[in-house]
């Protein structure tokens, strides 16, 4: 059985501390041990840091944070309907060579089990992210 | 979410000590940006991150400290990083900054 | 301006830990001292079980909490589909004779600025409460 | 969230001591009221609650602690509270609760 579980939150850096806080306790409510529970957090960070940074990049909106409760996993969707971006572009950080930015994603796909990023320009972005228990 | 910074010349080792304690994310981390800018310009020496009271960083705190580290490089100086816990040691190793920001001895 | 943030929660108590650990973070952001802070997050706690254990009665189905913090205040909204009741069958509690229920719409009362409910038998409930900052 | 319960029977002051800690509410309190119900059973006696390392209770833990006053009552038996922090204090002040299970001493 899934229970379902889900946030709008106004897109701005001031509110990416309660999605944490929120997700650390799904999370440690579906059994995960406190390593696995601090991947989650900062996963999802990341992916509403981005949905801030770069989807509404202007304060405008609310983003949506979905998370999935199954036996054997947690799914968590973070989706903004903001700009969007062409995917084809995204170039993974050269590590020997480190940059500002351009490690969100990289981390995110390193902590998490499954990584799925759906995007379109003009429209927004979607990206699943899955850990098993 | 609260981040403290506390910064102080050591003379005897001719460094920087910056401590800092609480969690760096999307919204406190530029206050590092400053505070690493703003001592760097008072005196052009090695920065030292003791992060011991460091709770949480994400990408964005990862990404000030390697513009501080840029920064630095240029003037032929070094930042590093001791004390980190293993939450934050977990990301700096994923990363690779491990090695350029954590003296081996 | 108003920031808006709302949660849909599963109608079980395992969730309430959540929905608590959220509201708090949320009223430390608008800004609440420590005692704010916990007055809210028990209120809110207490909604969250009557929608759990009134409305909602068989785990079917989500509740909702939505959030609204403005420049003064932070207004809180509870919001069950589930079975409602007759309010005018409410009877505040006898202090002088404690019984094991009925104490949660006197504690939200006492301790939020502002309470509203409503109630429709059948079709669900909504308690609006607030605090001013 | 969790709840731990601790139990030991005082022989010198021939009466219980539970100890609570953790957090009281609607997932956790019923654990509470069995083990009330276990003890009481087991001698009935009076009960002194140490809540000084209880976080947190809702109108379920308060009920559940109501309930216990009234079985132990009809035994002619008391349940007491001591140590609450200010937050579970000002809920026992503004439901009554604190005039029959504080003792003032
Ligand atoms: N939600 C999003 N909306 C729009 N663009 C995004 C989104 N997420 C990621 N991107 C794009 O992908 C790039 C890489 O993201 P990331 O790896 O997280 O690094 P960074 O955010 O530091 O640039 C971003 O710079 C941005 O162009
Ligand atoms: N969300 C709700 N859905 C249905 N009935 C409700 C709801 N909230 C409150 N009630 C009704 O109001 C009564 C009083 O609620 P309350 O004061 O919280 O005490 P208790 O929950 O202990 O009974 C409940 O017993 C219930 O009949």
């Amino acid at each position: 059985m899934t229970d379902f579980l889900k946030f709008s939150i106004p897109g701005k850096p001031e509110y990416v501390g309660v999605v944490r806080l929120a997700v650390s306790s799904i999370a440690n409510r579906a059994g995960f041990d406190i390593e696995a529970i601090e991947d989650i957090k900062v996963a999802v960070a990341e992916a509403c840091n981005n949905a801030i940074l770069h989807g509404i990049s202007d304060n405008c909106c609310n983003f949506e944070v979905g998370c999935f409760l199954e036996n054997d996993r947690l799914i968590i969707e973070i989706e903004d309907k903001g700009h969007g971006y062409n995917m084809n572009e995204y170039v993974a950080p050269d590590l020997c060579n480190p940059k500002e930015g351009g490690l969100g994603i990289f981390i995110i796909k390193t902590l998490m089990d499954e990584v799925e990023i759906l995007s379109n320009t003009g429209e927004g972005t979607m990206i699943k992210m899955t850990k098993y228990i | 979410m609260t981040l403290k910074i506390e910064s102080i010349f050591n003379e005897k080792s001719n460094r920087w000590i910056v401590q800092i304690i609480g969690e760096m994310d999307v919204l406190t981390s530029k206050e590092l940006r400053e505070e690493l800018i703003r001592i760097f310009n008072e005196k052009q020496e090695n920065i030292i991150l003791d992060l011991q009271g460091l709770n949480y960083i994400d990408s964005t705190g990862l990404g000030v400290i390697i513009g501080a580290y840029g920064r630095l490089k240029e003037k032929e100086k070094e930042i590093s990083i001791i004390n980190p816990k293993q939450n934050i040691l977990k990301l700096l190793t994923i990363t690779g900054l491990d090695k350029i920001l954590i003296k081996q001895n």
